[in-house]
């Protein structure tokens, strides 16, 4: 590879991935002393996070939601890059494909169900709850995981803020200035990059020319770490070790998880066009909910009855919230009207009334272009 | 002769442009083996290759940039900005660049590339994807802008755009991708930049608009006819710059009322531009102020308010009834 | 009271706002040691230090960026942009996330910072420093955008821009940073944003306008007034978004003409959103067509051409003629 | 530092400072097999160069000028980046501060005299001289290097181009966008990074925490050197290898120059605000001029007589170029409405001829703010 020409270096083995269990769920290196609690918690997490995650393509492919982001595949990086946080003092700054992490930051189900409905208000998360409302603009975020970070160390906080982004999430010029911000002014900030080995249909190789993500680190004089992202054991470790680091003053950390979207980019994408199913399912077959099960079970610590009443407990959280979500009112003129500003301006407040008072002549059903 | 969907005949009008100059290539995210979003890009990658049908790493800025030094140096890019609201990323590049190599080098260099963008509201989608950025880009000298409401003009304005030697944003409706067919002749033609059509003709109004409201505003025409026996004349503006000041006046001369229709917010957009136009040329002959049918002054809201956003026949028929009882 | 200069006025507003809040923080490229490239942080640093007075990497999208992320957590940023011409690498982070924190999540988070942009022409700069860059921005709901004319509304508008809740592009008329000194208070006071101010009365013509073109107006104005005995009523908008309608409505019914004056290019600037409002609310007033005095539609000349590209006040007496004698 | 919890590796190290002569001309290491008169030819040009800048910095000064940026001290970058390109066939993309390299590729000295006086016709170069406008948006430009690179690519030729950059260049986004894409896309652009300490006020170590931009290299995984930029000899060699490198389809370079600027960063900049006399004296004692004049001395190829003729001849060149840019007429009406677009649109002549009238009826003495 090129760098040879200059550095003869090899990256792979400069970031070795980072692994606890293997696909078989059986230890490959020694475990962290995890409690057990802690152990079944995770994996109730990414069990119940495959069957939001599921229900919900569903209700966008009837329609009864708008596009839709799916993170199946991904669970393992969703729990144990947010798990570890203190909620209500640090922050997540998520993608659209990070609602699971949002979850497990606090955000309730509803709140997701919502926003992929197509209501602001479900990024009205609950007070305490620092979860960022979804960045569409990819790696525009980052920059705000930064900022946050930054001006807790000038309150002389120790708040810590990760900031979420894709593979192709490297690309943009954000990154690199995010990155180099968080090195320079040693920010409390972690980049969680969860490489899924396409950015729609691009896949790394034209997306970058390097074989790691994580290398990139180098350019910025800061910890870079790749882990399995399959491995919930091992981001929770790597996590962990990133958290400690930041919240004792040691900055900023760059981590590559290695992972895979099982589904397409969002609802309307057919991923048929550009993966092929080898590939997909040599993935499942490292699927991370799997591997923890097998541990568990291989530990003595899960039983397949257990795993019924889980699997059940998920369906009805995951019901209970969708009927919840579709029992609330479609945003009204206040509503869309009433947020733009702290007070809405002379000119909105005319605008709000016009509105209103045409909806009044016409009614709702009567207007729009979707009536 | 063929009947095309608006995003088909702008697919045709990529392929005959690449089949006819060798100089054309068309890059951004995912127009390559997917064929682009929203298929624009479609077989392009089978027929012409990687060299000419380019998947780039996701940075606006980078491909938009990059472009540029394609252009200058004897390429015809054609670049897909995968919706309206990631040319923010690239803005430096249209606003600063783009515009001006031409002027900046006293024309020595140049600068001819079309940048693609799926534009407005009406797909509930998800947020940034239902802009209308043309307020941005109006007021920039050096870039034409560009807007097709039918099929027709999408692939004689697309084709016109490459010729261009000078960069042409193209604002693609995407709400009117496979909203209707119409008939789009095979071979190569265009549709000269600057010119509006008379999209209905009439004498007791004049509807201005361009894109997708070209049809809200021919809906409520029709409704004008048939409830109030107004003739609206409604005018698909196609081109915002370079503008067809002859063709806006020539009408509101004739019918001494306007109504102008766009989805952008309402303070200071193109709209603004239009009334202002009609302020300078034809106020004498006005017997009413001109309506604005229009976007509100709020972010576009997501897709269950979307339709509480969006101008729609209605409001655009109360805005004919206003001008016309004024 | 102390006579100060604008940029003495805008460096006291920081202090002061420093020494009040110790939530506010000042960021760009060389605000620290250097004091700022025009002066305007000169000896923030060495008062409050490198925690609140910033000297950022050189990179806008990324420390208009982080301020965001400062501003969510409860700080209050300014953020200097160094250079009108300079916005654009921060223009997504602006219209993207600035603009829509508050609205994407109703309420729940806020982004309270103001961004000064040193902005316009007349100094002789080279490219990228002389721009009109209010027309992008105009059209993007969630932003307020202010623009001083003298010293005290200088003082008193970034400190109400500081206090606000909500994001403000702080637009200073860096061609009279220098070019007068006038009283201004010493001690802490905010002029409300909104609120346009008339900055000369008469009741034969109104002129509409901001920043640096206020003072064109009012020579302007001067001139009508001994040549022809007309008095002009000067405009001085002073707040672009919100925008006063009331006051520039009531001057223009009372005067039925009206001359806008601004030095972006003529095509889509805010100057047309000006028109569009007077035809909204008093084109029955209007005896004459309101005339625009502007830059023209080619980027902002080098500094050898500045002088033909820029309205002065002989163009302005010439709008006031052709309203007058209409 | 921190990549050392990452990687323990020394980026200094890693990437060795390249250099020919020792700050008093005597060779540290075997030289280059340059002919004699390449290496006048060579020194000619930053004498030469060195008298023009001066020359500009006080025309600015007098107001017979503009903004000026100057980069004396900057000489044996501005010649050895440039040097070995092939004219009406290399590019380059240079910044407000690269007018030296500009001249070197063939921009005549009237054009830069006349762009600083604020004329766009001074960016009108003759034909066959491929040397865009500078760029004043910060590292924009390398996008356009890349995009060069790339068209030429894509139609088989074999054209090299050179995007310069400051060491604040490396900052934004589009460093990170152009370094990426030249490496994905393999184009033949060399990034060549004057770092002379400071951006404006800015010094390296707010600007990136690494000890060396070079290092990015290692993150988009291409060739990374870094040279000694007061050694023209080093800068020759240098350049020499990545444009091989770059024209036998090796792909990009990333060059980092360690130099300095002795003058303000442009005519109303005071440095003293931010940097020490003892800095500024420090470098000038490397200065590279000196350096290749003692060597040339020490090789017998150059007399102080010749010297004195070569300062001579430069003042000379330097006084015909100001009195003919001197000579030229301000711009016209047409001229600043002349090339917005290929046609100048309808309204664009409805302005024009206002305008013309305007000045018709007030004469151009009469109006405009500088009037
Ligand atoms: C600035 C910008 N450009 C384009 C898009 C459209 N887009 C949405 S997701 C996506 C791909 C992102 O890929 P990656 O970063 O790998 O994240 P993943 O979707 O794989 O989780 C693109 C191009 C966008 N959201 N923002
Ligand atoms: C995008 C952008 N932001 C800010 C500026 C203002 N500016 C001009 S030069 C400069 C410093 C550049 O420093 P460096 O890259 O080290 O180059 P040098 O001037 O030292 O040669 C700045 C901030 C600019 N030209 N472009
Ligand atoms: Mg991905
Ligand atoms: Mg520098």
């Amino acid at each position: 590879m090129a760098t040879a020409v200059a550095t003869g270096l090899d990256m792979e083995q400069l970031f070795p991935v980072r692994r606890v269990l293997g696909p078989d769920g059986t230890p490959v290196q020694a475990e962290p002393d995890f409690p057990p609690d802690l152990l079944k918690d995770v994996y109730r997490w990414m069990v119940y996070l495959r069957v939001f995650d599921q229900r919900c393509l569903n209700l966008s492919r009837q329609g009864r939601m708008g596009t839709f982001a799916p993170f199946s595949g991904q669970e393992a990086c969703q729990v144990g890059s947010a798990y570890w946080l203190r909620k209500g003092k640090d922050w997540i700054f998520p993608t659209y494909r990070d609602h699971g992490a949002m979850q497990v930051m606090g955000v309730p189900a509803k709140h997701i169900l919502r926003y992929f409905m197509g209501d602001e208000r479900g990024s009205c998360v609950p007070e305490g709850v620092n979860a960022f409302p979804i960045s569409i603009p990819i790696a525009t975020q980052l920059l705000h995981a930064v900022g946050v970070a930054w001006a807790a160390k000038i309150k002389g906080e120790d708040t810590v803020a990760v900031g979420y982004a894709g593979d192709g999430g490297t690309s943009p010029g954000d990154f690199h200035e995010a990155l180099n911000f968080a090195s320079v002014y040693n920010t409390a900030t972690i980049f969680f990059i969860q490489n899924n080995r396409y950015a729609i249909s691009t896949p790394n190789t034209r997306q970058f020319k390097a074989p790691t993500i994580v290398q990139r680190a180098l350019a910025y004089d800061i910890p870079g770490v790749r882990v399995d992202g399959q491995d919930v054991l091992a981001v929770l470790t790597v996590m962990k070790e990133a958290i400690d680091r930041a919240r004792s003053g040691g900055g900023p950390t760059l981590v590559e998880a290695l992972t895979f979207r099982y589904g397409p980019h969002t609802t309307p994408d057919d991923p048929k066009k550009y993966r092929t199913q080898e590939e997909v399912e040599e993935w499942q077959n490292r699927d991370a909910i799997q591997r923890l099960r097998r541990y568990l079970m291989l530990k003595g610590l899960w039983t397949e009855a257990e795993d019924e009443d889980l699997q059940q407990w998920a369906r009805d959280q995951v019901n209970a919230a969708v009927a919840e979500a579709e029992a609330e009112p479609r945003p009204s003129v206040d509503d869309i009207f009433g947020y733009v500003y702290a007070e809405p301006t002379p000119e909105l407040v005319r605008q709000r009334e016009y509105l209103k008072a045409y909806l009044a002549r016409k009614g709702r059903k009567g207007v729009g272009i979707h009536a | 002769m063929p009947k095309l969907t608006l995003i088909q005949a702008i697919n045709e009008a990529l392929r005959l442009a690449m089949r006819r100059d060798p100089n054309v290539v068309v890059m951004g995210e995912d127009v390559g083996i997917n064929g682009g979003v929203f298929r624009a890009t479609e077989g392009l990658y089978q027929e012409f290759g990687p060299d000419r049908v380019i998947d780039t790493p996701l940075a606006e800025s980078g491909f938009v940039g990059a472009a540029v030094g394609m252009a200058v140096y004897g390429l015809r890019p054609v670049v897909e900005i995968q919706f309206d609201g990631f040319l923010a990323p690239a803005h430096e590049q249209v606003v600063s660049h783009i515009a001006r190599i031409r002027n900046r080098s006293r024309g020595r260099f140049s600068c001819p590339m079309v940048i693609r963008i799926p534009s407005f509201g009406g797909i509930r989608a998800l947020e940034h994807h239902s802009e209308s950025i043309e307020a941005w880009y109006a007021n920039v000298p050096g870039l034409k802008i560009v807007v097709p409401s039918n099929p027709y003009d999408a692939k004689g304005l697309l084709l016109a755009a490459i010729e261009d030697p000078d960069p042409v944003l193209y604002l693609e409706p995407k709400r009117l991708y496979r909203a209707f067919r119409a008939e789009v002749p095979a071979d190569y033609y265009t549709v000269p930049i600057g010119q509006a059509a008379i999209a209905r003709e009439g004498s007791d109004l004049t509807i201005l608009t361009y894109g997708v409201h070209v049809h809200t505003a021919l809906e409520a025409a029709e409704r004008a006819a048939a409830e109030y026996g107004w003739q609206a004349e409604v005018i698909d503006l196609r081109s915002l710059n370079p503008i067809d000041v002859e063709t806006i006046i020539a009408s509101v001369k004739k019918t001494g009322r306007a109504v102008v229709v766009t989805e952008a917010p309402r303070t200071a957009g193109f709209h603004s531009e239009l009334i202002a136009l009609i302020n300078d040329h034809a106020l004498e002959y006005l017997e009413a102020p001109v309506a604005r049918v229009t976007g509100f002054d709020i972010p576009m809201p997501y897709l269950l308010g979307e339709d509480l956003y969006l101008p729609d026949p209605g409001r655009v028929m109360e805005a004919i009834v206003s001008v016309r009882n004024y």
